[in-house]
């Protein structure tokens, strides 16, 4: 298949990602958004990487884009559980306390 | 310069190998009871006096393989260089550059085999003795660990091959001294906890004056000697190449000697200055007057330590040190070297006969006999031997000496005072029977090992003087006789106090019990050796007055000691001024140097001197004996009315000359004035200058705030103003919600991409 | 018509729509052809599922499904080292981060999304939609008949050789080290309750409301 | 509904391992020292007609097949070696009756009951879930066993990443079980799946790294090059240049490994996710029958698998010294030696799963706060101390061998 193919293929998880965070009130889903778009954006590296030559660069980018998922998704869920027991909710709407 | 290599001897590896391990097993032994003594069974005592019966066995083992290489009349000197079993420390990749190549080895000759296997023996007996002598001491681990190294030290010492070694090891010596002598000073404990700090704070400190000296005598043998052999070099005088600094002690001796040589017999002026610079490190180590004042303090460590540091280790590595740089001393030197060991040696006997601490009488009995053992070798190529087989003899008697006294404090629930003691003959038996044989030894009875080495010494000092008139060996002559009479009524008084007469004092008396069989099995083996180490006579199928000289002069021997030097040529020439018929040739001084070679040869076999000081010494040793058998034993001349009527004389005496109270007065008063001068210059002008400076910046420090407070916040609040404003406009967009922000962004995106796709 | 209903008819098309998919590849491209579109229904349908579910765990679960999709992507891009430190790390750690979270948080019973989805989904679709088609149909298209692609020979030795190598990535290597020990020690720290702090802070927040 | 259960698992292993094995076919580069099905298929001499993608689909089904045979056989043979493993230890015989000697039908037995018995599903379980878990439990270990090599030559997909990707998809079982624990609705069961994922999460990390120490010795990744690896010792050929002899660290390294891996198969004294006296049956309790036995399968497969990597990595996978023999004697390359190196990893892999079995008679089971002090405070900081030594040894070895 060609390149397109798996551009399609991220546009639209990367699309999917967006509306899972717009469009729901738990924070949690807010996380799993996130995990689409860095998903979306690892298939376009891999992508152009194959299809430029299949050198490193493109998956160098993905392994760090991995390694920052891990470390992204330890304090994300930190802070969510520290909310949790801030606010009594994982509404993100409801930890407004900066508004003040 | 002169090929000399077929002058060594060549050790196979394996004995080499042998010979490292001496030193290493007590390191070893060293890290393991540091680290992990507490916990071994009994502290890890036996460990280490397993370690040094090893080390004694190989050191025996390699004493009697030396012996077979140096019973007929050649060398005996091994460098393990030679044999290709040494270090590259500060390895110098091209040998003419610049720059400091200290290749190092070890070095194994009579003299050394002869310490070596006196080292080895009595540390063992020492570490022996401590098992029982220590036993229950809270620092009991640490102790032997301690000693061990102390011993370890001293093994390195005398396996260097060159002076840097010899300094390093001779500094870990000081500081094993220091803490062990220091034992008690860390024991809560301990009742005698501040004189045992003061004590070994002394004697780091005065031995430190010494080490000094030696450090320089060192570096200017090290800078000078090649800078004056290259000037010879191109001045024609020495046919050989330019050479580097070295602290090897064969090659120093050898440059040295062919620097006098081209000087026609003349020590050059810094040599003579290096010498005495060296000499100094005896003085500090070897307790000679003036820097002998921590010795007799050091007595606060325990018994075991005093032994060691008075036989077989401190004490006698100043006067190894004079052997090993015996070739380098100028005449002048050795003439400073007796005058100061005579004086040395009658100074601490008297002082010897007033004290009242049977350790005390011992310490200054060891000073004595040091200075005894240093005035010999400053008489002369004779008296270099007899001083060095002294230093063997004493080591023996010495540490028998010391443990005994120790058995007895052991014995009389640590009571030291002789004054307290009386009639312990019976109840310590072995005790009493080692003690006699080495007092009997030390005295100079015939047929006892001290009699042979002390009776050399004072036939030495006779020859010297015959030889080589001059102060040195004057004082050496008059002075050496009579501490030797002093050194038997002391040891006798010290004898008939303890062991004779009745009980004094009924507490000690009570307690007074021989002591266990791993201190009795020691100093019964020391007693032997005291009686039979000078020349095993009962063995020797000759002449029991040894004309064929001792073991030990087989072993050493002034003409084999230095391969590639003779000592007539150099060390020696002076001497040949006072040659009676060596004016008859008339011609230089090597001519002059040649007829004292033949003269001393004639000395050394035809025995003159040798019959005038037996005869001497025996009439001395008779005279003390009886002089303390009249006042201690019978009691016919009180003691109490004795001193009376030495009056002033005496008290000045017991107070030891009040050379502590006179260094108090002088360098300590003279370092503390100092001190006090320079807090006052710090306290003044430096914190005065500091203050005014701090002053001006308080004074900068309020303007600046004005300023600070006035303008520059000023203008952060206009800022500040400035952002709040803008802030509450943008609040307006700033909800707070997650999901809306990542619609902006997305939207943004979007618009974004639309914009680059449409143009 | 009742949200049980919607979803039903939801994952049946999704069915459906994934294997019309997989045939056309099948078709077109083989072997390749059907893979690929599996493995993009498996990516897209989780996804989609993730958002479509109301509870939350079967949300995490379904994305599962997308993080196994998006490594087989990875392996027919020839990267099987991404694919299978995409599984070990995406499937192996962070989802089951994911799962603590939700389990650890009370399920929030009243959240009726669907209108949201819809609303939002229609107005994202039409920007994306415009996007694709310009980008799908002009931009990228020549690049794509690249007609003969290299074999990929990157083996792990040069992964790893490219991480320590002082002048490729070691650089970055060193610093995504950084960053996760940092995060690791943050999350712990974040996470570490402190009873005290979070009574008086939340005592002080009552009492502002 | 097992059924579908079983074809979801199979094509999750289409999906994800056997996906490695089309690789080659999708770039490109069909057959060259390629699946030992394939080669088979290919020396069977198709028609042209046939497609290539045909062929290699048709290797993966077979694979499949293979794999699940693989799987009963070992939980089946390892059900049995238990039984009678522990009945030795406690002193009595364990089975003896069912086919005559020495209990030997009674597993098939157990499957035929097993296999009757009625599906049951909680009232208030989530059915789809409940249903799905079995499967990825299933599916992660058919992805990781295809990963596995069964001799030097055969192997289902010939990986230069192996041990990466068995850890990897192995790692996937965790998300299977706390599905079914969640699914079951049952509080013993989310107590067991919960305390699963926290256990395997934190085994993962001193498993990884301990796993390092023989991989730095070796140098691959793969068990056919790390097996191969370990041929010579000090440059003798004779089979026992095991990793553990040439390193002293791996040995170390290996305990490490080893215990971790007992927490990971959630192996007694680690299983305290189906710790009957508190949870009943941990994540399993709601399940019966065939999905039941999913769960068993799973656990003796994994259990194999973890000997065989510990073989392959620490023990010189198939290597010995009768295989030093047969190539000395030049029987290398023929089948004899295929099955003689295949017939020493199983002998080893079943050795590991008896040194397992010994274990969980030895040992008593540990508490769960103990079981994350010990893998976190302990073991990785010890399996970071093992990496730090195993690459010193090698540094010097490097340095001293050339």
């Amino acid at each position: 298949m060609g390149l397109s193919a798996y551009l399609t293929v991220s546009i639209l998880l990367f699309t999917l990602g967006v509306i899972c965070i717009i469009s729901r009130r738990n924070v949690l889903y807010v996380l799993m958004g996130i995990e689409m778009i860095l998903n979306a954006s690892s298939i376009n590296f891999a992508a152009f990487n194959r299809f430029n030559g299949g050198g490193l660069e493109g998956r160098m980018f993905v392994i760090f884009i991995i390694i920052l998922a891990a470390a992204e998704a330890a304090v994300a869920l930190a802070i969510v559980l520290n909310v949790f027991h801030l606010f009594h909710s994982v509404k993100p709407s409801e930890a407004d306390l900066l508004r003040e | 310069m002169p090929d000399t290599s077929h002058l060594f001897t060549s050790l196979p590896t394996w004995q080499w190998q042998l010979l490292l391990a001496v030193p290493l097993i007590p390191l070893v032994g060293y890290v393991i009871q540091i680290f992990w003594g507490k916990h071994l069974p009994r502290q890890g005592d036996w460990l280490l006096t397993a370690g040094m019966g090893v080390v004694m066995c190989i050191t025996v083992y390699m004493f009697f393989i030396a012996r077979g290489h140096s019973s007929g009349e050649g060398y005996f000197i091994a460098e393990s260089l030679r044999d290709g079993f040494g270090w590259d420390w500060l390895h110098r990749a091209r040998p003419q550059a610049e720059g400091l190549s200290l290749p190092t080895g070890l070095m194994y000759d009579g003299l050394g085999a002869a310490m070596l296997a006196v080292v080895g023996v009595v540390s063992f007996f020492v570490h022996l003795f401590s098992t029982g002598y220590m036993k229950g001491d809270r620092r009991y681990h640490i102790f032997f660990a301690n000693i061990s190294l102390f011993t370890f030290a001293m093994l390195g010492l005398v396996l260097s091959d060159n002076i840097l070694f010899l300094f390093i090891f001779w500094e870990l010596m000081g500081l094993m001294s220091y803490l062990l002598i220091g034992h008690f000073s860390q024991d809560p404990t301990s009742h005698r906890i501040r004189q045992a700090a003061a004590a070994c704070k002394k004697a780091f400190m005065t031995t430190r004056v010494g080490d000094t000296c030696l450090l320089f005598g060192m570096a200017m043998f090290y800078f000078l000697l090649p800078e004056h052999f290259n000037e010879l070099v191109e001045q024609g005088k020495i046919h050989a190449d330019k050479i580097g600094g070295t602290f090897n002690f064969t090659l120093l001796w050898q440059r040295a000697s062919m620097v006098v040589e081209a000087n026609g017999g003349a020590y050059p002026i810094w040599m003579t200055t290096a010498g005495l610079f060296i000499f100094g490190g005896t003085v500090g180590k070897s307790a000679q007057f003036p820097l002998h004042i921590w010795l007799p303090d050091a007595m606060e460590g325990p018994t075991p330590v005093s032994a060691m540091i008075h036989a077989a280790t401190m004490v006698a590595a100043g006067v190894f040190l004079l052997g090993r740089t015996f070739p380098l001393m100028s005449p002048t030197v050795l003439a400073v070297v007796a005058a100061v060991g005579g004086f040395t040696a009658l100074f601490a006997a008297t002082i010897g006969c007033t004290v009242f601490d049977i350790k005390g009488v011992l310490a200054y009995s060891t000073i004595s006999q040091l200075g005894f053992m240093v005035a010999s070798i400053g008489c002369g190529a004779l008296g270099l031997v007899a001083g060095l087989f002294h230093m063997v003899t004493h080591a023996f008697f010495k540490s028998c000496l010391f443990l005994s006294a120790g058995s007895v404090i052991h014995g009389c629930h640590h009571e030291q005072d002789m004054r307290k003691m009386g009639g312990l003959r019976k109840k310590m038996p072995i005790t009493f029977a080692c003690m006699l044989i080495c007092s009997l030894s030390i005295s100079g009875m015939p047929l006892f090992a001290g009699f042979y080495s002390k009776d050399r010494i004072i036939a030495a000092a006779f020859g010297g003087l015959s030889l080589n008139f001059n102060g040195g060996t004057f004082a050496a002559t008059v002075f050496l006789p009579l501490a030797a009479c002093l050194t038997t009524f002391y040891m006798f008084r010290l004898i008939f106090m303890t062991f004779f007469g009745e009980p004094r004092d009924h507490h000690v008396d009570e307690h007074a019990h021989e002591s266990p069989w791993n201190m009795t099995v020691a100093i019964s083996v020391l007693a032997t050796l005291g009686l039979f180490g000078g020349y095993f006579w009962l063995m020797h199928p000759t002449s029991p007055l040894g004309a064929h000289g001792t073991w030990f002069t087989e072993m050493v021997d002034w003409r084999t000691m230095y391969p590639g030097v003779d000592l007539t040529r150099t060390n020696l020439a002076g001497m040949a001024a006072s040659v009676p018929h060596a004016a008859a040739h008339g011609g230089s001084a090597l001519h002059e140097a040649g007829a004292a070679a033949e003269h001393l040869a004639h000395f050394y076999h035809g025995f003159n001197p040798h019959v005038t000081a037996m005869i001497a010494s025996l009439a001395v040793l008779l005279i003390g004996i009886a002089l303390a058998v009249q006042m201690y034993l019978r009691r016919k001349w009180n003691p109490a009315k004795v001193t009376g009527a030495l009056g002033e004389g005496y008290v000045w005496v017991a107070n030891k000359y009040y050379i502590d109270e006179a260094v108090q007065a002088t360098v300590i008063r003279g370092t503390i004035g100092l001190a006090a001068i320079q807090r006052w210059i710090d306290e003044n002008i430096v914190d005065g200058l500091v203050l005014t400076v701090g002053r001006i910046g308080k004074a900068l420090g309020f303007f600046s705030a004005w300023f600070d407070k006035h303008v520059v916040d000023g203008l952060v609040n206009l800022v500040g103003g400035l952002t709040q404003a803008f802030g509450s406009i943008a609040r307006l967009f700033q909800s707070g919600r997650i999901q809306q922000y990542v619609s902006f962004a997305v939207a943004g995106g979007i618009l974004v991409a639309a914009f680059h796709l449409l143009t | 018509m009742s949200n049980t209903h919607l979803q039903r008819a939801f994952y049946t098309l999704l069915a459906l729509a994934t294997l019309a998919a997989m045939a056309r590849g099948l078709a077109v491209a083989g072997a390749q052809g059907l893979l690929f579109h599996g493995f993009a229904a498996l990516t897209l349908g989780g996804a989609a599922m993730c958002i479509w579910e109301r509870s939350v765990v079967r949300s995490a679960f379904s994305l599962m499904a997308t993080f196994v999709g998006v490594a087989g992507l990875f392996l027919l891009l020839g990267n099987d080292f991404l694919a299978m430190a995409q599984i070990l790390i995406y499937v192996g750690g962070v989802l089951a981060l994911l799962l603590f979270g939700v389990m650890l948080t009370p399920p929030d019973l009243d959240e009726r999304s669907l209108p949201r989805i819809g609303g939002a989904t229609a107005l994202l679709g039409a920007g994306v939609a415009f996007i694709i088609s310009k980008v799908v149909g002009v931009g990228v298209r020549t690049w794509a008949v690249a007609p003969k692609l290299p074999e990929p020979t990157t083996r792990a030795r040069d992964i790893g050789m490219a991480f320590l190598h002082p002048e490729q990535y070691v650089v970055a290597f060193e610093l995504a080290a950084f960053l996760l020990t940092v995060a690791l020690v943050a999350a712990v720290y974040i996470a570490r309750r402190r009873r005290v702090d979070f009574q008086g802070e939340t005592a002080s927040s009552e009492g502002q409301a | 509904m097992s059924i579908l259960a079983i074809t979801l698992s199979a094509g999750s292993l289409l999906s994800g391992a056997a996906a490695t094995e089309l690789q080659g076919p999708v770039m490109g580069t069909p057959g060259a020292g390629g699946n030992f099905l394939t080669r088979l298929l290919e020396w069977l001499g198709p028609p042209q007609a046939v497609p290539t993608w045909a062929i290699a689909l048709t290797s993966v089904l077979l694979g499949v097949a293979i794999l699940v045979t693989m799987v009963s056989l070992i939980a089946m043979w390892s059900v049995w070696m238990e039984r009678k493993v522990s009945g030795h230890m406690q002193c009595r015989f364990g089975p003896m009756y069912a086919g005559g000697w020495h209990g030997w039908a009674q597993t098939i037995a157990d499957g035929v009951k097993l296999l009757l018995k009625e599906d049951l599903i909680p009232k208030g379980a989530d059915r789809a879930l409940f249903w799905i878990a079995p499967a990825i439990v299933l599916a992660g270990i058919f992805g990781a066993l295809a990963a596995l090599p069964l001799s030097y030559d055969w192997y289902f997909a010939r990986m230069d990443l192996g041990v990466f990707t068995i850890l990897a998809l192995g790692s996937t079982t965790t998300i299977g079980v706390v599905m079914a624990g969640w699914a079951s609705n049952s509080k013993w069961s989310l107590y067991g799946a919960m305390r699963e994922a926290a256990q395997v999460i934190a085994y993962e990390i001193p498993l990884g790294i301990s796993l390092l120490c023989p991989l730095m010795t070796l140098g691959t990744f793969s068990l056919i090059d790390a097996s191969r690896e370990q041929a010579t010792l000090f440059g003798w050929d004779c089979g026992l240049g095991w990793a553990v002899f040439t390193n002293p660290f791996n040995i170390a390294a290996f305990v490490i490994f080893w215990i971790a891996a007992l927490a990971e198969t959630k192996r007694a004294p680690f299983d305290l996710p189906e710790a009957e006296s508190e949870l009943v049956a941990g994540f399993m309790t709601e399940y019966s029958g065939i999905r039941w036995s999913f769960f068993f399968m799973e656990e003796y497969a994994a259990m194999f698998l973890m000997s065989v990597v510990g073989a392959v990595f620490f023990f010189g996978g198939f290597e010995t010294p009768l295989t030093a023999l047969m190539r000395a004697s030049g029987s290398d390359g023929t089948l004899l030696y295929s099955l003689v190196c295949f017939g020493t990893l199983v002998l080893k892999g079943f050795a590991g799963v008896f040194l397992m079995m010994w274990l969980r008679w030895t040992l008593p089971r540990v508490r769960i706060d103990q079981v994350m002090t010990m893998g976190y405070k302990y073991l990785t900081p010890l399996a970071l101390l093992c990496v730090l030594l195993t690459a010193t040894w090698e540094f010097a070895r490097h340095l001293v061998m050339g």
